[in-house]
């Protein structure tokens, strides 16, 4: 039998105003990093609602990073100060459930920072990988 | 800062808690230091001394039986170093050492009068001795 | 044992209804058993004498009742709250769930409430009465002709023996005297559990999740969950279902249901008194609540009207998610 | 169901080489709702656009996927694109295929497959997508500004010249602020009142701007462009309309204990009162804390003098209400109370006094006339000690003072010490500093003046002690770098004290829903790029409610404000961000969560009658944002525990649906 | 009222009328100083360093002593006050130091629950001045006092939280109770040299001249300590002003000064 080598699955939410523009530097300075990494753009870190989180788990992400604009400065005052309490209870809750911690991040990327989105996409997708499919929490139902 | 300096620095912050990056160096310790002029390193460079691992020559030197102790550098400090501490830790260091006592009993006549309160005696002795 | 007695409560009610002070009277009613003590809403004398019942099975959490109950009632409701029960009130006051004018709170004392469960561990099933007398309860079940009798103290309900404060912080009026803040080693589970490795704590959690057969009363009893419309009812939210299907579905309702009312959970304990798999749901609101404390300084929910949660709250210095995980536990 | 066309674009070769664009476009036409699917080699091109109309119109789109580079290059143009063809220009999404695609992965498959899961992503979305319109609202002409020192006039005076009406309400008598309190200004010494009161004249006769003084804000309401504003008119006894300003009552007035607050209470002025002789309104206020014929019925004196009647004993507080399209917020500063420094004896000698203080004393219409003398005997001082950072740069557990840098300091203590040693050559002046903070244009140069034209001896290290002593003042200080203690016999001491917002700023904050610092700072929208508006739209800052500031900033502060008011006044219509959050009312639980997020103060709540399942009706209170606020940060809906609060153009759904496609 | 009450080791010797007429006031206005069984001497000064734990246990002992008779533990020399307080506050914040400390106590651990109180603080917050006032049968009328609080009392700050430490006034208060006038003076808060007088006399001298010469020069004709080693530096170094314990002024005032039993 064949095996293939395994991917991971990762859901990147991406602020408007830093995060997204960061990734789109590291675009413009053809900074690669996996292709495994899929970005969705919300306006704020701060949109982000653990919902979605789990979501993404419930249909098979392996993991899930939330990169918003760094503390003090966001485009909306006072998002990412939220984004930073909310998520920090959520991986604690997930952690305590025994989920494991690589596969949740929360990380500050200035729009000026297209290096530092590719070296931290690069160092999510590698701790993802080495903790293999996620099995704790997914929805059986949505694996083929 | 070589290794002896390091470690002597890291007992003197762990004894006085005092954390010396804290001073913004405006002096106002040495402006209200009652003692001052008996000292031969002042408050303000008793923190930065610290800092720099340069405690050595504290350790010998006489500044630190001048310092009363009187909290008028630590109230004062707008940075809330406690310059006292760290002299106090010093001082600590220095008659702990064996024989290194600074006073003696055999010191005490000469001072001793008949109004002499036993509180001077057992602050003296506190501080100067082990 | 409580010390305040039944008669005493229908006395004050009664005459609080005869004077006019308030219209109706919310308490416990009795069930089919002695144990199965339910809230309920007296609007007559002659129904209190008949029907309310108070004693160490009276553990329900009344505040709740008020959203709704204020809406439906003219003039005010005479409340009986515990010392525990006035957080929950106050935190729904501070949510704005009803008008203050519309309740009249009578604090009364708790002595710790009986949990059946613990009587059945001692008394085994069948329980047919379950009485009080001095500190120990009388249990007559179908199997033993003479009751048994237990020390009250031996079948406290947890969340009693971890009791964390016998003050009131609301009332009108208060019977009896009033306790204090107490320091509860309410936490010490919770880090039971955090000590564990990652795979022991999935595993204690798989077992305990795959119980829950979904049927709502850990929601439905929350103080804290008085939503006019929960997400897990709603279609359009997205993460709608009315039975967990798999593993994931267990855990996504109740890490979502913990996650809504974090910061807002007085820890009251009645998710895990009502839930009939004995599953310990207050150990994920005590989690949240343990982390909050630990981030960002102690805070208890409801202990005074208007205070701002911890998650519509922040810092400039706030921990961040990942210092959060070097400050220690295991690593997966 | 929508009928969705999907435009992929090469982008030349910047998509095409990693990316089968092809293939995508075949794969996404298979995606439910999709009609519709081509490729291009540059969509953003007028061709591309072309295409892209034809497509709606040939094919009934009622959305629109674009593939191509990322939305923040050309999310506008494809909309605008969408426009011309008749679609609702938010019925369009990008998907960004290539600074997030093409441009980071190198191998074709992998470019190819990942762009399909962006692509699928952005179809999920656009069918969840519905038409959404700005919301508009009119705008009153008018700017209220809150504050009339020297910040305020110049706000108002610059609004006013673009030709909008312009209110200032100032909590005193009269408009000037600080400023006017000053003698002279650095670097340049021109003296402060010939550069202020020319101004004040010209707030007084322009026919734009109305002055409130004596008068403060009591209520806000609305939103940007339409506030509604109440405005509280003290009672100060006096017809403003009839007062001529002669100031006979003043002269006759018996009460003449009363310390004058404008001269820091060094010396007295009467119950009834000018604060200064060019002070604008120049009005008469009588005190009624002071006023015997207030407190006691008796005296009536300044009434009988008084040949206008202006004196109305019987006056009450006036409330205002008025319109605004456009708030400044211009409240300014004072210096900290010295109470908690009383190692430098503030407390016990009358010659230990604040900059501020010092002001006063060299200024010609100062309680000495301009004189230099010491309070307490009247006095020339021989030596005096400045001690800088008095309350300022200290740590927040020291508690007391402040921990930020009141930035004036530096530059008025050189001044002052300057023109002590150019009035007086034979005062020795010390400065005592712990660094010399001089960045502005002249600045340095100005202190240099004062150290080595002027020999003003400036010395490193800071006072510890002041004891007073006989008619001495003993400084102890530290000379840090000759490593001395020094013992001063001085005459006077003059403290640099910390600046701090004026105690009024914080109520206001609230009212305004406008967003402050831990030290009552005004917050700014954004510290580089928005830094004379805050958060909340409609609300602009000027001058030092900000952060500390000296004049020349405070100016040009001032007139950026102003800027940003005329631009908005400008308007007749404001036309909204269209996403933006807004609640459903059956699900909101009126538990005021969201409220305690929004930094723009959005949302404001309503009671509601609601029929209940069983017939009866209930009234709810219910969250309603107002979109002219809201700004589309989405906080709110997370806070939200029933989900009844939702963002347009980024909804729940919308999000969810992006993550299952890519997680399918 | 009963309080525990710490007097200290100059009070039993050098300074016997400090204590003595801090028993007779108290007496006289309803308050009963219960000695600590068995104190042990305080040290006179507190060692800042966190790991001087014995120097700190005899403070600790009667911390507790007070503790479990549940009342606020009573001292009058500044010493005494600083150290026992600077302990207390230790064992209150510090829980390592306190644990450490534990180690030496017998039963059960003590963690700082006992209230210090200055016989100052206990006169303006327990008594309260306006009943000092209403007990004085001497009024000292015409007296211009000047309260000198040395360092001890004052600082640091946020440990004694007696009263402002750059401009107390508890002292100027009693003397306005008692129906003098307080005059207030710049130094009345430096250090008269303390236990350094054993090392440089001459600095002492300098420093208890400063205080002296300062409150002189305020127009005072009494100084007031509650300090047996100001006042023993301030004499020594010829204060050309009398020095008396304040407990001596609230002595007279109170009329309870001479001994009344014989």
């Amino acid at each position: 039998m064949q095996v293939k080598e395994y991917k991971p699955l990762i859901v990147a939410f991406c602020c408007n105003w830093c995060s997204y523009a960061g990734a789109d530097l590291a675009g413009n300075n053809r900074l690669s990093y996996p292709a495994d990494v899929k970005i969705i753009r919300v306006p704020c870190s701060c949109r982000v609602n653990p919902m979605f989180v789990l979501r993404a788990f419930q249909r098979g992400a392996d993991g899930v990073i939330i990169c918003g604009c760094h503390p003090g400065d966001c485009h909306y005052t006072s998002g990412n100060y939220y984004t930073r309490r909310r998520m920090a209870l959520l991986f604690s809750m997930l952690d305590y459930l025994g989920i494991e911690r690589d596969r949740t991040r929360l990380e500050w990327v200035s729009a000026a920072e297209g290096a530092k989105f590719a070296a931290t996409m690069n160092d999510f997708v590698e701790k993802v990988t080495a903790l293999g499919e996620n099995k704790r929490l997914e929805d059986l139902r949505c694996k083929k | 800062m070589n290794n002896k300096e390091k470690l002597l620095k890291e007992e003197i912050l762990r004894m006085s808690g005092v954390n010396p990056v804290k001073c913004m160096r405006c002096g106002k310790c040495s402006g209200t230091c009652p003692a001052y002029d008996e000292m031969e390193y002042h408050p303000h460079q008793f923190v930065s001394m610290v800092e720099s691992g340069d405690i050595e020559p504290l350790l010998e030197s006489k500044s630190l039986y001048r310092c009363l102790t009187c909290f008028a550098c630590v109230d004062r400090c707008p940075r809330n170093v406690e310059p006292a501490k760290l002299v106090e830790a010093v001082r600590l260091l220095a008659v702990r050492k064996q024989g290194a006592n600074h006073l003696k009993p055999e010191d005490v006549a000469a001072v001793l009068d008949d109004d002499t309160p036993q509180q001077l005696l057992v602050s003296a002795f506190r501080k100067y001795a082990k | 044992m409580q010390k305040i007695t039944r008669d005493q409560l229908i006395e004050k009610a009664a005459s609080l209804l005869g004077n006019g002070t308030v219209s109706c009277v919310l308490g416990w009613e009795k069930g089919e058993f002695d144990y199965d003590v339910t809230p309920a809403l007296f609007e007559t004398e002659s129904e209190l004498r008949e029907k309310f019942v108070f004693g160490d099975f009276c553990g329900a959490n009344l505040s709740k009742y008020l959203v709704s109950k204020t809406r439906k009632c003219e003039g005010r409701i005479l409340v009986f709250l515990k010392p525990c029960d006035t957080y929950s009130f106050n935190q729904l006051l501070t949510e704005h769930r009803f008008d203050r004018e519309k309740a009249y709170v009578v604090g009364i004392p708790c002595e710790g409430m009986a949990d059946i469960e613990r009587v059945k561990e001692l008394c085994g099933d069948g329980i047919s009465s379950v009485t009080a007398d001095g500190d120990e309860l009388v249990v007559t079940t179908l199997y033993d002709d003479e009751p048994v009798r237990v020390k009250a103290e031996s079948v406290l309900a947890e969340r009693c023996v971890n009791c964390k404060s016998k003050k009131h912080v609301a009332y009108d009026e208060l019977i009896g005297e009033d306790g204090e803040v107490l320091s509860s080693a309410r936490f010490d589970e919770v880090a039971r559990l955090e000590a564990m490795t990652p795979d022991e704590r999935f595993a204690f959690w798989q077992n305990e999740l795959s119980k829950c057969i979904r049927c709502n009363a850990c929601r439905n009893v929350c103080p804290a969950c008085t939503c006019e419309r929960c997400v897990f009812d709603n279609p359009s939210s997205g993460v709608e279902n009315k039975a967990a299907a798999n593993s994931f579905e267990e855990k996504m309702f109740h890490i979502i249901r913990a996650f809504h009312v974090a910061g807002r959970c007085t820890d009251c304990g009645e998710c895990s008194r009502v839930c009939p798999q004995n599953i310990p749901l207050h150990l994920l609101n005590r989690k949240f609540i343990k982390d909050i404390d630990d981030f960002y300084g102690e805070y208890q929910a409801g202990a005074e009207v208007g205070s701002r949660a911890p998650l519509v709250n922040y810092t400039f210095d706030d921990l961040e998610p990942g210092e959060v995980f070097e400050r220690g536990g295991q690593d997966a | 169901m929508q009928r969705i066309g999907v435009f992929v674009c090469w982008c030349g070769s910047n998509i095409a080489a990693t990316v089968d664009v092809k293939a995508v476009a075949e794969a996404l036409k298979s995606e439910p709702g999709v009609v519709y699917s081509a490729d291009y080699q540059y969509m953003c091109s007028q061709a591309g656009q072309d295409l892209i109309k034809e497509a709606v119109k040939e094919h009934n789109l009622t959305g629109i996927v674009v593939c191509s580079c990322s939305p923040r290059m050309h999310e506008a143009t494809f909309r605008k694109t969408a426009a011309a063809a008749g679609l609702n220009p938010y019925m369009v999404e990008i998907a960004n295929i290539r600074e997030q695609c093409s441009w980071v992965h190198k191998d074709i498959p992998s470019g190819t497959e990942k762009a399909i899961i962006l692509g699928k992503a952005a179809v999920a979305k656009v069918n969840l997508n519905t038409p959404l319109t700005p919301g508009e609202s009119p705008v009153t002409k008018r700017a209220l500004v809150i504050g009339g020192g020297i910040a305020g006039i110049q706000t108002a005076l610059d609004i006013a010249d673009a030709g909008f009406p312009v209110d200032i309400v100032e909590k005193n008598p009269t408009i000037g602020g600080k400023m006017a309190q000053l003698d002279k200004t650095f670097p340049t010494l021109d003296c402060a009142a010939c550069i202020l009161t020319p101004k004040m004249v010209d707030v007084a006769q322009n026919d734009k701007i109305r002055i409130f003084s004596y008068s403060e804000v009591s209520e806000i309401k609305g939103f940007v462009g339409n506030f509604d504003v109440t405005i509280r008119k003290k009672a100060r006894y006096v017809k403003e309309d009839v007062c001529t300003g002669c100031g006979l009552c003043v002269e006759k007035c018996p009460q003449k204990k009363i310390p004058n607050e404008f001269n820091l209470g060094m010396d007295n002025r009467s119950a009834i009162y000018i604060p200064f002789a060019q002070a604008v309104p120049k009005v008469a206020t009588i005190d009624a804390e002071a006023c015997t014929m207030l407190k006691k019925g008796k005296c009536g004196l300044c009434s009988k003098v008084c040949t206008a009647g202006a004196i109305d004993y019987k006056q009450q507080d006036e409330l205002i209400s008025e319109k605004y399209g456009a708030i400044v917020v211009a409240t300014g500063f004072n210096p900290i109370s010295m109470e908690k420094f009383d190692e430098y004896a503030y407390s016990q000698s009358k010659d230990v006094i604040t900059s501020l203080e010092f002001e006063r004393l060299t200024n010609a219409a100062g309680p000495t006339a301009g004189k230099l003398l010491r309070p307490s005997d009247l006095k020339h001082p021989h030596t005096i000690v400045f001690v800088q950072c008095v309350g300022s740069r200290c740590a927040s557990c020291a508690e007391k003072g402040k921990e930020y840098c009141s930035k004036i300091c530096c530059m008025y203590t050189a001044k002052h010490a300057m023109l002590t040693r150019d009035k007086y050559p034979d005062t020795d002046v010390y400065v005592f500093y712990i660094d010399v903070r001089t960045p502005g244009k002249n600045f340095d140069e100005f202190y240099r003046r004062a150290v080595e034209e002027y020999g003003v001896h400036y010395i490193k290290g800071m006072v510890g002690k002041v004891t007073p002593e006989g008619d001495k003042l003993k400084v102890r200080a530290s000379d840090l770098l000759n490593n001395k203690q020094l013992n001063i016999d001085a005459d006077l001491v003059v403290l640099a004290a910390a600046i701090e917002p004026d105690k009024s700023a914080r109520p206001l904050a609230t009212m305004l829903t406008a967003s402050m610092d831990t030290n009552d700072f005004f917050t700014e929208a954004h510290p580089k790029l928005r830094p004379v508006e805050s958060p909340t739209a409609g609300v602009f800052l000027s001058g030092a409610c900000q952060g500390p500031k000296d004049i020349p900033e405070t100016v040009s502060q001032a007139g950026a404000a102003a800027s940003k008011v005329i631009g908005l006044l400008a308007k007749d219509k404001l036309t909204g961000n269209p996403c933006v959050a807004s609640s459903d009312e059956l699900m909101c639980n009126g538990c005021s969560s969201c409220e305690r997020v929004c930094p723009y103060g959005a949302i404001s709540y309503i009671d509601k009658e609601f029929r209940m399942p069983d017939r009866t009706v209930a009234i709810r209170r219910v969250a309603s944002v107002n979109p002219a606020v809201c700004q589309g940060c989405g906080a709110c809906t997370v806070a939200c525990p029933s989900g009844a609060m939702d963002l347009r153009g980024f909804a729940s759904g919308q999000i969810m649906a992006e993550v299952d496609a890519i997680c399918k | 009222m009963k309080v525990s009450y710490f007097p200290g080791c100059t009070l039993k010797n050098k300074a016997v009328m400090l204590d003595e007429y801090a028993r007779r006031s108290a007496e006289a206005l309803g308050v009963t100083l219960e000695e600590i069984e068995n104190w042990q001497c305080c040290g006179g000064v507190f060692t800042t360093s966190k790991d001087e734990v014995a120097t700190k246990l005899s403070s600790v002992r009667a911390l507790k002593d007070a503790a479990l008779k549940g009342q606020p533990l009573v001292t009058v020399c500044s010493a005494c006050h600083n150290v026992i307080k600077q302990t207390n506050y230790a064992m209150l914040t510090d829980p390592e130091f306190a644990s450490k400390v534990n180690r030496y106590m017998a039963e059960e651990p003590y963690n700082g629950e006992t209230q210090v109180l200055h016989y100052l603080e206990l006169l303006r917050d327990t008594v309260g001045f306006d009943a000092v006032k209403e007990k004085v049968v001497n009024s000292l009328k015409g007296k211009k006092i000047a309260a000198y609080y040395g360092c001890l009392l004052l600082r640091p700050a946020g440990v004694m939280q007696m009263d402002d430490p750059e401009n107390p006034r508890i002292m100027e208060d009693l003397i306005r109770a008692l129906g003098a006038e307080p005059v207030v003076f710049a130094n009345r808060n430096e250090c008269c040299g303390g236990y350094v007088t054993v090392e440089s006399p001459a600095l002492a001298a300098r420093k208890s001249a400063d205080v002296a010469d300062n409150a002189k020069a305020a127009g005072a004709d009494m100084i007031i300590t509650a300090c047996p080693l100001c006042r023993y530096n301030l004499i020594k170094n010829g204060s050309e002003l009398p020095v008396v314990y304040f407990t001596e002024l609230l002595a007279e005032a109170l009329g309870v000064k001479e001994d009344t039993n014989e």
